[in-house]
């Protein structure tokens, strides 16, 4: 029977101090950017620039400073986190405490953090590296972002409102389930990474249709830059592997709200499919978040040792087939579930051959490099710590496949060890080595190196003090997800070394946010468009680039046509001419994907109290907005030959 | 807009097919499969396992039918039909989604 | 208030534990992964070994050649070394780095299903002794093990003889756990409605740190139990000082242990009937094919 | 030669494809609707896996072969592969320029759709009504769910057809409402696949079994 639970709490999660503070903080912002705006009349801007526009490179930006807000975010949970466990059987969380904020950090880490910081990369590179002048569906792209928008709201209201989800990332049932767990909370896990995993099949489709359907002439697949080919992995990835989890979350929505009994112990349910189901999205998913990096890499490694990629060809190969491999591994997530010799066997081995192509890549890199003349920029910082980080990474991988060794590895702080230096060594370092590389394109100027450099060393000697040590943690028997530990089980001091790394890290964050405050100001300009001396068509633009992109769309020659042109003096080829140029055919900005996004919202509020009301209204008004687009016709104008005329001469371009 | 109605029609005879022959014999194929897989089902006319992977046989060429006569999925407006790829990646994997998961379900060879 | 004392209690037994672990075993211990006690572990541990040298042949050259490139070709006023923009492909060194990785893999792949084959098959006995079974059931938040053979429970630690391999059959009567000794070998899931086997061994006496490894929430960091391997003669003897002296695990007993809390160690001299077995099939043991299969062994 | 101007709404003249894909945006919408289709495939697999993974956890309640009414499914089986037909014969029409003869097909596979829905609840309602319901047991549960699901879609279909229709009168057949016709068939005729295999996987082998 579905159950109405709000009649014994309140509304509003209470008896905390630590949780007083943090409502009054989340009130006291919310006051405070309410009364900014209002006080500079910056509603109708935010409105009208912003919230309705469907320009790829705003919903780029949009995604970027909503992934750095949750990096922040989720990095405070962990500093929370490395507090409690720097020393045994303290009280600075309680259990019920801590246990939300280990499920919040991972939860928000992929879905809000790790997602939305490769979309940025993918809005704000993808249709400029091919010549486009928008992504194929706009519409569809600003309601993706608002998905993602407001499901990361409903998740981060929980820690006000109700109670966060407190059963892990992975939410396994049947501990997720309704018996075992029946605060809101993680009814507000599910129903907000549903809300945000709709927007990411949308843009997987999306980014998909632009990349195979609107390359500018003569750009054969083969003549794709490497980070647009990363981006065609992750979306086949995308498209494969979210469904399932849009499934897993759905059945296990339906155990909680309509008592059906998929996951639960009664009457006949299977709490092991949840996992299954889980880890078909999960795998794969670990892929969708590293993939935009090694094409991040691939694009800093050749600019900045200004050299040809080396194996272009091994390259993209390697990546498609990491994508098609990755789905095949997944039951390596629980060896130990008893799935019996044949089927760890099976995926054991799947799961080692990922090492192969990926190995291909890291040598590939190495030799870009090799006979280069490497800069050392901020990028190209990240890019050559990212390669010994990812390495000892996936070294650990490789042992946790071997199943008889996960036996004793599986849910240990070695495995804990493992996916961070994966996810910030790979995912974190690749999304800083873009976000110094492609932040003049976007913003005109460049971040500053001085403070990037501080950054960069609390960055990488944090990581090291703070995930080497739970390795060993790993080898002493330590179990993840453990508010506390005794003493005397010689876990103390790695602990403590462990959390004085998480703090460091929280230092480089902070340098990190000074230098891009600092560079705001001070930083240099980007005058020429192409700071880096780069490769790609985006360097041939004016940073940042104009809102069609391309006043006239080039035809192209070859694989790095900018560094060929500038090589043989013809730059100016890829320079508008008047007789060209065209009216050009551009998008409206619209409201609808922003109310689309309140529907869900209210949708899902609705449902994580079972106030069926709420909820039908938010599916009615969901059904409504799309009807209404169906109907619409002219959702698209034409600028004018004269205005891009008269854009482009200001810019200095004709 | 461009869109006058001589424009509509003196484009469709190059194109179009004038009597739904596709439509018609995918219809009636459609109907023999199903019929067939029903007679199998529902009179025991084999065992078990042969009749399960006969009329699993059967559905698989419902696809195709469903596929080829009626969605068209071979055309494109230029390039190749790069949905064709797509699809056959996507049922590779709903084949391994299912399969490995019964696979994985079954709980067999167990320590003993 | 009652519940901070029971946690302060087993803070305190694992506490002591622990420092009786240390003491009987010396400071190396506390990597216990790396100090196995049993054939299982030990075998597992050889083959950490073998992943580790294998990956170290490319990763300590990986890492070199890294700081090499990196130093060698910075872009520095009157580097001297080569510059070569179209180097970009050269059919050697792919060779080489399709070509070694590969090997590496084939090798650990072999050596992987082998063990994972061999782990599945109960360790050699090191006294001649026939195999023992244990049926261990996790609670929210603690562990119940049931002796079939004496018809004797425990919660929260388990005696085994040294030299005997001991089949766990596992199972949960609460959200899933995973059942981890660390130094008799690795773990595997107790899950509702199932009836998973695992081979440990011991064949040193001593007392094992073991832990649930598998979140079950709150009362979660407090899953700790012990097991204690003696010489057979002790093991008879203790048997027999459950027998006589300790109290029975009534039906009654067992829903107050199904309620969630923690306790420390308890021992009972008989338990229900099919207790482990009625747990697994109303917890959904029915529907599982492969738990019947078992059916017959755990009906006693 | 007539240039191919990108972009733009303007169709080409005595272009030999079809109307929907003349113009760049509305065939760049079919190939996202493929796309689209190729993950719906992947959530309606992994509905199946559940099922088949849970068809014989019926604990308490009906199995299949108790439960299924051989009749029901085979109309609804049928209605629905006729369904498609008449989805087909739209196509066929919208190609060939005639409104009347798209809008009156549409329509007719619009009803047909409507009946397989009444169906399906009336089944529905009935098992419901004898006490088999989502919560009685797994098996049930998936069931629901795996039918419902393929139902819900099915049902959003007709809205989704009815719309087109409103706009077929308003517009005639240019290249945006050819799309729309074409890509709501696409989604059709993959529905009628899918219940293909909820017939077989499902019905069949329940009463099979
Ligand atoms: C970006 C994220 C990311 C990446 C890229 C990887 C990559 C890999 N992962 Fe990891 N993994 C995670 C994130 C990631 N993982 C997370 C988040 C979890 C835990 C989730 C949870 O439970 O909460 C996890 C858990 C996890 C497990 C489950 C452990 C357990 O729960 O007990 C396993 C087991 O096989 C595994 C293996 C691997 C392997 C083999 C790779 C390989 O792809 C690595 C390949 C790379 C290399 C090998 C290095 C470079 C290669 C060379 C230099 C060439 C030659 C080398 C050889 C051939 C040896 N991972
Ligand atoms: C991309 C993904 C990602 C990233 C970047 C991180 C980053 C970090 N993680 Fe995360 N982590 C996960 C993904 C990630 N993690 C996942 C998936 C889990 C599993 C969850 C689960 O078990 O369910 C996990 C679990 C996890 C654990 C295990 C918890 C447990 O099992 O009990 C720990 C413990 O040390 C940890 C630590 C850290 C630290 C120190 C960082 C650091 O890099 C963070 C750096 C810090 C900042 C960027 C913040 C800067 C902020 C400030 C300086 C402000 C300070 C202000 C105040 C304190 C008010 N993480
Ligand atoms: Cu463009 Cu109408
Ligand atoms: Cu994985």
């Amino acid at each position: 029977m579905p159950i109405s639970h709000l009649s014994h709490w309140g509304l509003l999660v209470t008896g905390d101090p630590l949780l007083y503070g943090a409502d009054a903080s989340i009130i006291l912002a919310s006051v405070g950017i309410v009364f900014v705006l209002t006080y500079f009349k910056k509603w109708k801007w935010l409105w009208r620039e912003w919230l309705t526009t469907v320009d790829h490179k705003r919903i780029g930006i949009m995604y970027l400073i909503a992934a750095v807000l949750m990096l922040f975010r989720a990095g405070t949970d962990a500093l929370m986190m490395r507090t409690q466990l720097a020393l045994p059987n303290q009280h600075f969380l309680g259990p019920e405490h801590y246990d939300q904020i280990f499920t919040t950090h991972g939860t928000i880490m992929i879905f809000f953090m790790a997602m939305p910081f490769i979309f940025a990369l993918m809005n704000i590179a993808v249709p400029l590296q091919i010549g486009a002048r928008d992504v194929a569906f706009p519409y569809l792209n600003a309601i993706s972002f608002w998905l993602f928008f407001f499901g990361a709201m409903l998740l981060n209201l929980s820690f006000v409102i109700g109670g966060s989800p407190d059963a892990g990332w992975t939410s396994y049932a049947p501990l997720a389930g309704l018996h075992f767990d029946p605060g809101p909370g993680e009814n507000f896990y599910l129903l907000s990474l549903q809300i945000t995993g709709i927007g990411s099949i949308a843009t997987g489709i999306n980014f998909l249709a632009t990349i195979f359907k609107m390359r500018a002439p003569g750009m054969t697949l083969m003549k794709m830059p490497l980070f647009t080919w990363s981006i065609v992995a992750t979306n086949i990835l995308i498209i494969f592997a979210f469904p399932a989890l849009a499934v897993a979350l759905a059945l296990l929505l339906i155990d909680r709200i309509a008592g059906a009994h998929f996951f639960t112990i009664h009457a006949g349910g299977l709490p092991m499919m949840y996992i299954n189901m889980f880890w078909i999205w999960g795998h794969p998913e670990v892929y969708i978040v590293l993939l935009p990096a090694f094409g991040v890499f691939s694009e800093v490694v050749a600019t900045f040792s200004r050299k040809t990629i080396f194996g272009y060809k091994a390259m993209v190969s390697s990546m498609l087939v990491i994508s098609v491999v990755s789905y095949f591994v997944w039951a390596h997530h629980f060896f130990t579930m008893g799935g019996g010799v044949s089927v760890n066997s099976f995926f054991a081995v799947a799961s080692m051959l990922i090492g192969i192509p990926t190995g291909v890549k890291v040598f590939n890199w190495m030799f870009t490099m090799y006979r280069g003349r490497i800069r050392m920029k901020m990028p190209m910082l990240w890019t050559i710590a990212f390669i010994p980080c990812f390495v000892l990474g996936g070294a650990s991988g490789m042992m946790l496949a071997v199943a008889p060794v996960d036996y004793q590895f599986h849910n240990s702080y070695f495995l804990v060890a493992h996916f961070h230096e994966m996810l910030i060594g790979g995912v974190v370092f690749g999304m800083f080595a873009a976000l110094y590389y492609w932040w003049p394109k976007v913003f005109g100027f460049i971040l500053d190196e001085k403070w990037g450099r501080w950054a960069f060393w609390f960055w990488n000697i944090g990581f090291y003090v703070c995930f080497e040590p739970q390795y060993a943690l790993g080898l002493m028997g330590m179990q993840r997800r453990m508010y506390t530990y005794p003493s005397g089980m010689g876990w103390t001091a790695l602990n403590f070394i462990s959390t004085i790394g998480a703090f460091l890290m929280g230092i480089g964050f902070l340098v990190m946010a000074g230098g891009i405050v600092y560079s705001i100001f001070k930083g240099e300009r980007d005058l020429t468009g192409d700071p880096w001396d780069g490769r790609t068509l985006e360097w041939s633009l004016p940073s940042p680039a104009p809102h069609y992109n391309f006043a006239v769309i080039p035809t192209i020659t070859d694989r790095d046509q900018w560094w060929t042109l500038k090589e043989q003096g013809k730059q100016d080829t890829l320079r508008p001419r008047p007789e060209d140029i065209q009216p050009i055919h551009m998008p409206k900005n619209s409201a609808k994907p922003f109310l689309i996004g309140v529907a869900f919202f209210a949708a899902g509020f609705g449902f994580v109290f079972n106030w069926y009301v709420l909820a039908a209204a938010g599916l009615f008004c969901i059904v409504i907005l799309l009807l209404v687009r169906s109907f619409e016709y002219h959702s698209d104008y034409h600028i004018p030959v004269d205005e891009v005329v008269h854009t482009e001469t200001a810019l200095g371009r004709l | 807009m461009l869109n006058t109605p001589e424009s509509r029609s003196g484009m469709g005879h190059h194109h179009a097919e004038r009597f739904p022959w596709k439509g018609i014999i995918g219809y009636v194929l459609s109907i023999i499969l199903t019929g067939f897989s029903m007679w199998i089902g529902l009179t025991h006319a084999a065992q078990f396992g042969t009749a399960l992977f006969v009329i699993l046989g059967l559905a698989v060429l419902q696809i195709f039918v469903q596929m080829f006569l009626f969605m068209h999925v071979t055309e494109s407006d230029e390039g190749p039909p790069w949905q064709v790829l797509g699809l056959l990646a996507g049922l590779l994997f709903v084949a391994t989604i299912v399969g490995m998961s019964m696979w994985i379900m079954t709980f067999n060879g167990q320590a003993s | 208030m009652k519940a901070g004392k029971v946690r302060r209690r087993t803070l305190t037994y694992a506490g002591l534990g622990a420092a009786v672990a240390i003491f009987l075993t010396g400071c190396g211990t506390q990597f216990q992964l790396l100090n196995p006690a049993g054939p299982v572990a030990r075998t597992e541990l050889n083959l950490f070994d073998i992943s580790i040298v294998l990956i170290l042949i490319v990763i300590v050259p990986v890492i070199g050649l890294l700081l090499y490139i990196v130093y060698r070709y910075r872009d520095i006023p009157g580097n001297t070394a080569p510059y070569d923009p179209h180097f970009s492909d050269n059919r050697v060194l792919e060779f080489i780095w399709w070509g070694i990785p590969i090997i590496i893999v084939a090798i650990l792949g072999v050596v992987t299903v082998r063990t994972t084959i061999s782990l599945a098959q109960p360790p050699g006995s090191t006294s001649n002794a026939s195999p023992m079974t244990i049926e261990v059931t996790s609670l929210d938040w603690k562990w119940l093990f049931q002796y079939p053979g004496h018809k004797l429970a425990t919660v929260n630690y388990a005696e085994i003889p040294v030299g005997v391999p001991v089949q766990f059959i596992l199972t949960s009567n609460a959200p899933m756990n995973s059942f981890w000794v660390p130094r008799l070998g690795g773990q595997e899931y107790t899950m509702p409605g199932m009836a998973l086997r695992l081979w440990l061994q011991a064949n040193q006496p001593g007392d094992y740190y073991g832990h649930g490894a598998n979140f079950t929430g709150r009362g979660f960091a407090h899953t700790t139990f012990h097991v204690i391997a003696v010489p057979m003669a002790k093991y008879d003897q203790w048997v027999k000082h459950v027998k006589t002296t300790a109290p029975a695990l009534t039906l009654t007993g067992y829903k107050n242990l199904a309620i969630p809390n923690v306790v420390g160690e308890l021992t009972y001299s008989s338990y229900p009937a099919n207790s482990f077995y009625n747990t697994v099939m109303n917890d959904g043991g029915r529907f599982m094919p492969s738990t019947m299969q078992v059916e017959t062994s755990l009906h006693h | 030669m007539a240039a191919i101007v990108e972009h733009t709404h303007g169709r080409v003249e005595h272009d030999p494809r079809p109307v929907e894909y003349t113009v760049k945006d509305d065939s760049l919408k079919i190939f996202g609707f493929w796309l689209f289709l190729a993950t719906d495939m992947i959530l309606f697999a992994t509905l199946f896996a559940t099922f088949v993974v849970l068809r014989t956890h019926v604990a308490t309640g009906p199995s299949g072969h108790q439960l299924f009414d051989v009749q029901g499914f085979i109309e609804e089986t049928f209605i629905l592969l006729t369904s498609s037909f008449t989805g087909g014969m739209s196509t066929f029409f919208m190609r060939r320029g005639s409104v009347r003869g798209t809008v009156g097909w549409l329509l007719v596979t619009a009803v047909l759709g409507a009946s397989f829905v009444t169906l399906e609840i009336t089944e529905f309602l009935h098992y419901v009504s004898i006490g088999a319901t989502m919560q009685t047991s797994a098996f049930l549960s998936a069931f629901f769910t795996l039918v419902g699901t393929h139902g819900a879609h099915v049902s959003l279909g007709i809205v989704w057809m009815l719309a087109i229709v409103i706009q077929l009168f308003r517009y005639g057949i240019t290249p945006a409402t050819a799309r729309r016709v074409f890509i709501v068939n696409l989604y059709w005729h993959f529905l009628d696949v899918v219940w293909v295999f909820i017939f077989t996987v499902v019905y069949l082998t329940g009463v099979m079994m």
